[in-house]
């Protein structure tokens, strides 16, 4: 239970996906200049982390067992069809939350964020459960700091920022700050 | 300057109706400085002058580069030495001065310059100073001398003339501040030497007893906006006051996490700062008890000893979302207004 | 400046839609293809894989277990530490490595540990002599902790040394530099509690349990432990 | 995301232009999570220049000489199983030749894969060229890359270790600036490269590049 705890705390706020570990920064700086967009797609790349990081553990276990040198192609085209199939259940299911999330699927399955889930999952050598709460950590972690870059990022737009320093410098400054910011998590939980 | 000027009353409309202009606020907040400044030069000597003098030069000399072309030059409104001020009195003493010019220079270069100046900053950039240089430094950062004592105001400890990008030469006698007992040796200094200020820690976080008076006047005078303090200090308290309760062996009594650190140095000049704080009261008790929640986290759970600053700067980040949360009729329909 | 959105290169149509049997052919032969290159760079590069494993690993041991010239991994079955062939462990099982000097002597085991650190998970290996039930060395294999605070956690040599003669028993403990009393204590770092206090909460963690383990197995008595 | 390509005027343009008027990193924003995440030093930026060169023009070479054989609805697909191959290649081979540097790059090596500067020189040039400046593209592109990466990974190394390649450069006294070799050292030295960039070219304004280049991707 702590070590869940732990897990779910590291990969939300000290060691955050975006601002600690550089991943799923494409969205971070080309979705976020809205708040709707980002909360949006923030919720769905949960999503496909907590099915990534289920399919992650199914082919950790019951197919990758001798063939770890088919690991990173099957990650790939397993997450991907499992996105897609998952995509077209919604759309039958429930339109509304399709319409919510569901064009963001497939931008998110070439989302460094999460095969670097994936990936991290087993290198870590986690289980199921420990795989699960780690993708959720991460997604909330992703999500919150797309959020709080949305945010920033909005309210820029009223201000005077310099042309200089406008575009793709000021966003990257402002993570940098968030990032610095974040810092100040660290440790938490760790005793 | 006349640009500023409109532009801080613009942003402050919806709740400054007591026609706080920006040079008086931060006149008044300068002012309000001074005793600090005096009282940890009483406390740790002449070394936190020329920290703070540091400090100051190194963001007036970033906001002098790159605004020496434009003709409202914002040198004149004296933010650039506020900011320095306040970056100066969280170091602690006997910080090497090139290191307090760099936080000077961060302070105004980072937090300031690049967002559009005065009004247009996101993070409070004393603070984001402060988070660089204990980022990057964190040995000398948390070096807190003792309070100089007998030596005299004149002595300088050996520190502060540390040749620049060198490191700390001698082993300086570091002085554990209260926090850092409490976290690490499970010791709880006793809340009245605290009230007074005869610790080690930062210039500025040493007297909670001056910082409660001086917060009092400013409130009084409506140059800074009490509801925030107050949201922060309360949130402080009642959590504490809750871990205490659960446990008061493993947590430390209340007022010990009021008076201690940085709490009410930030409570009184950082989080209520008006450009990097949200726009309506409600806001202001969202950003305060925010801030509350995090520091007592951060405190009693994290890593580092004190977390008020990074509450602070956290906070900061959610002020734009604060802003659109509590201004529903500004804003149009929450959510709606995005929708495809 | 506004941000553009990412616009998505839409494939054109096709002037004739091939079958999909080619396509699915295409595929089968992409697969086939990389299957077969990824199998083959795989099967070469194994050994050298396999033997740097194997040597670091040695090396490591060596360095937390003076005097070891072989080692031999254990798991626990049955309550009793066994030795173990490549093959023989199931997946999951936990294992430690005993280490043998010239003479093929067992002088003690090397147990790798981790748990939270400061900033990320710290690894270690730590040995443990069986004989003067101590902990003779401790060496972090993997840890991400703040440069030149945390990270002396394995480059203050002063720290490292802390774990030449250490009594686990009946836990570690640290205390502030200098302040050591007793032969089961340990000299934090000045400025890096937190880390110091996580290696020995994950050195305390693992002795609960793989003391008790080697104790079963080699009939020793401890102090703390029921005998 | 992708550029229209006008032209080509010859192939000597195709190579210079990756490296500096069309940089993947300085100019176009692209692939960041590799640019920020392993350059905290000159040595692993280097050898994670030197794998994405291997990977971006072994998939350009093969994806252009296989283009005709490859139906358009399966053309990503495929692309990216090529991909995957080749970052598994050099994965090994890294792993089995400098497992040192391999391990502090650790995750960073598979992700190449999703590199969005890989997949783009390959739906926009690789699959509409001829092999030769196909390759000559991917190479223009990989050592653009490795530049960024090896001038953020050399001023983030000097900063925050004061060293290059782990040779100390200003005695054992330097105090490092520890936040340059973290995680926001990453964010705000790129940051600043990039206002050194927008600098540099609002002196010249007649040469400014398409603003709409400016959109990043990972």
């Amino acid at each position: 239970m702590d070590n869940l705890l732990w897990i779910f705390v590291s990969a939300f706020l000290v060691n955050n996906f975006v601002l600690a570990y550089f991943l799923g920064l494409c969205p971070f700086f080309g979705v976020s200049n809205k708040l709707d967009t980002a909360v949006r797609l923030g919720l769905a790349s949960t999503f496909v982390m907590l099915i990534t990081a289920l399919c992650s553990w199914l082919l950790n276990t019951y197919v990758l067992v001798n063939a770890p040198y088919l690991r990173l192609i099957s990650f790939i085209v397993v997450i991907a069809s499992t996105v897609q199939f998952v995509e077209m259940a919604i759309k039958k299911l429930s339109p509304v939350l399709f319409k919510a999330l569901g064009i963001f699927l497939p931008l998110i399955t070439t989302n460094c964020a999460i095969l670097g889930l994936a990936i991290f999952a087993t290198n870590r050598g986690y289980g199921l459960w420990e795989g699960l709460v780690f993708a959720l950590g991460a997604g909330a972690g992703f999500t919150l700091a797309l959020v709080l870059m949305a945010g920033i990022r909005e309210e820029m737009q009223y201000n005077d920022t310099p042309a200089l320093v406008k575009g793709t410098a000021i966003t990257l400054l402002a993570a940098g700050i968030l990032s610095l910011a974040f810092m100040g998590f660290a440790g938490l939980f760790s005793r | 300057m006349e640009k500023q000027k409109q532009k801080l009353i613009v942003q402050a409309a919806p709740y400054l109706s007591h026609g706080i202009t920006a040079p008086k606020a931060m006149l008044d907040i300068i002012y309000a400085l001074i005793p600090v400044a005096l009282l940890s030069v009483w406390f740790f000597g002449i070394s936190s002058l020329w920290v703070i003098i540091s400090a100051t030069l190194g963001g007036v000399l970033v906001e002098w580069l790159f605004n020496r072309e434009r003709a409202d030059n914002p040198l004149k409104d004296g933010s650039a030495i506020l900011t320095g001020l306040l970056l100066g009195l969280t170091l602690p003493a006997g910080l090497p001065l090139w290191m307090a010019f760099l936080g000077g220079v961060v302070a105004i270069g980072l937090g300031k310059t690049v967002w559009g100046g005065l009004g247009n900053n996101l993070f409070n950039p004393a603070l984001l100073g402060r988070a660089f240089l204990l980022g990057n430094f964190p040995i000398a950062m948390t070096t807190w001398p003792a309070p100089i004592g007998d030596a005299g105001i004149f002595s300088v400890y050996p520190s502060t003339f540390t040749w620049p990008f060198m490191q700390v030469a001698t082993d300086s006698v570091s002085g554990a501040t209260p926090l850092n007992l409490m976290k690490f040796q499970h010791q709880f200094t006793d809340v009245g030497s605290l009230f007074i200020g005869n610790v080690s820690g930062s210039y500025g976080e040493t007297s909670a007893l001056l910082l409660l008076v001086i917060g009092g006047v400013l409130i009084l005078r409506r140059s800074i906006d009490w509801r925030i303090p107050a949201a922060l200090l309360g949130s402080v308290f009642v959590l504490s006051l809750i871990f205490f309760m659960v446990d008061s062996r493993l947590y430390p009594n209340p007022f010990f996490m009021l008076f201690s650190g940085g709490l009410m140095f930030a409570a009184v000049f950082m989080a209520t700062d008006p450009v990097t704080s949200p726009l309506t009261p409600k806001g202001a008790w969202i950003f305060g008890i925010g801030m509350g929640a995090i520091t007592v986290l951060i405190r009693l759970f994290g890593g580092l000893p004190e977390g008020v600053m990074y509450a602070v700067l956290l906070m900061n980040a959610t002020v734009p979302l604060i802003d659109k949360i509590s201004q529903p009729r500004a804003f149009g329909h929450g959510l709606k207004k995005d929708g495809q | 400046m506004k941000q553009q959105p990412i616009q998505w290169v839409k494939p054109p149509k096709a002037e004739q839609e091939p079958s999909s049997t080619r396509l699915v052919l295409t595929m089968a032969v992409a697969g086939f293809l990389s299957g077969l290159l990824t199998i083959s760079i795989y099967l070469v590069t194994l050994p050298t894989i396999t033997a740097y494993k194997i040597e670091s690993l040695r090396q490591a041991v060596f360095r937390v277990l003076p005097n070891t010239v072989s080692i031999q991994e254990y798991v626990y079955r049955d309550g009793q530490l066994r030795a173990v062939k490549d093959g023989e462990k199931a997946k999951d099982e936990a294992s430690i490595y005993g280490g043998f000097d010239i003479r093929q002597n067992m002088l003690g085991y090397a147990i790798a540990a981790e748990g939270a650190g400061f900033q990320d998970t710290i690894r270690l290996l730590y040995g443990y002599d069986k004989v003067q039930k101590r902990i003779v060395g401790m060496e972090v294999l993997d840890s991400r902790e703040t440069p030149g605070l945390g990270d002396k956690i394995y480059k203050d040599l002063d720290f490292v040394a802390n774990f030449k003669a250490l009594n686990p028993l009946p836990e570690i403990k640290a205390v502030k530099k200098g302040q050591r009393t007793a032969d089961n204590q340990i000299d934090a770092i000045t400025g890096a509690t937190i880390s110091s206090v996580a290696i020995v909460k994950i050195i305390n963690q693992s002795n609960a349990l793989w003391l008790p383990r080697i104790h079963a197995t080699h009939g020793h008595c401890f102090r703390s432990l029921s005998c | 995301m992708l550029t229209q390509n006008s032209a080509p005027d010859n192939a000597y343009d195709e190579f210079i232009k990756g490296v500096w008027r069309e940089n993947p990193v300085f100019v176009q924003v692209l692939g960041m999570c590799p640019t920020l995440a392993v350059t905290n030093s000159a040595m692993n930026a280097l050898v994670m220049g030197l794998a994405t060169f291997f990977v971006l023009t072994g998939s350009s070479a093969l994806v252009s000489s296989v283009k005709d054989w490859i139906p358009k609805q399966v053309r990503i697909s495929c692309y990216v199983i090529i991909i995957a191959t080749f970052v598994t290649v050099i994965d090994y081979t890294l792993l089995a030749l400098v497992p040192k540097i391999h391990k502090e790059l650790g995750a960073f090596i598979p992700l190449i894969v999703v590199n969005c500067i890989i997949l783009g020189r390959q739906e926009a040039f690789a699959s509409k060229n001829t092999v030769y400046l196909s390759v000559l593209d991917a190479m223009g592109s990989s050592i653009g890359f490795l530049f960024a990466l090896l001038a953020l990974g050399g001023l983030r190394e000097i900063l925050g270790v004061g060293a290059l390649f782990g040779v100390n450069l200003f005695g054992e006294h330097y105090e490092p600036w520890v936040i340059m070799v973290l995680p926001p050292g990453g964010f705000l030295v790129l940051g600043l490269i990039l206002l050194f960039f927008n600098w540099f070219k609002a002196r010249k304004p007649e040469k400014s590049l398409n603003p709409a280049l400016e959109t990043p991707h990972g």
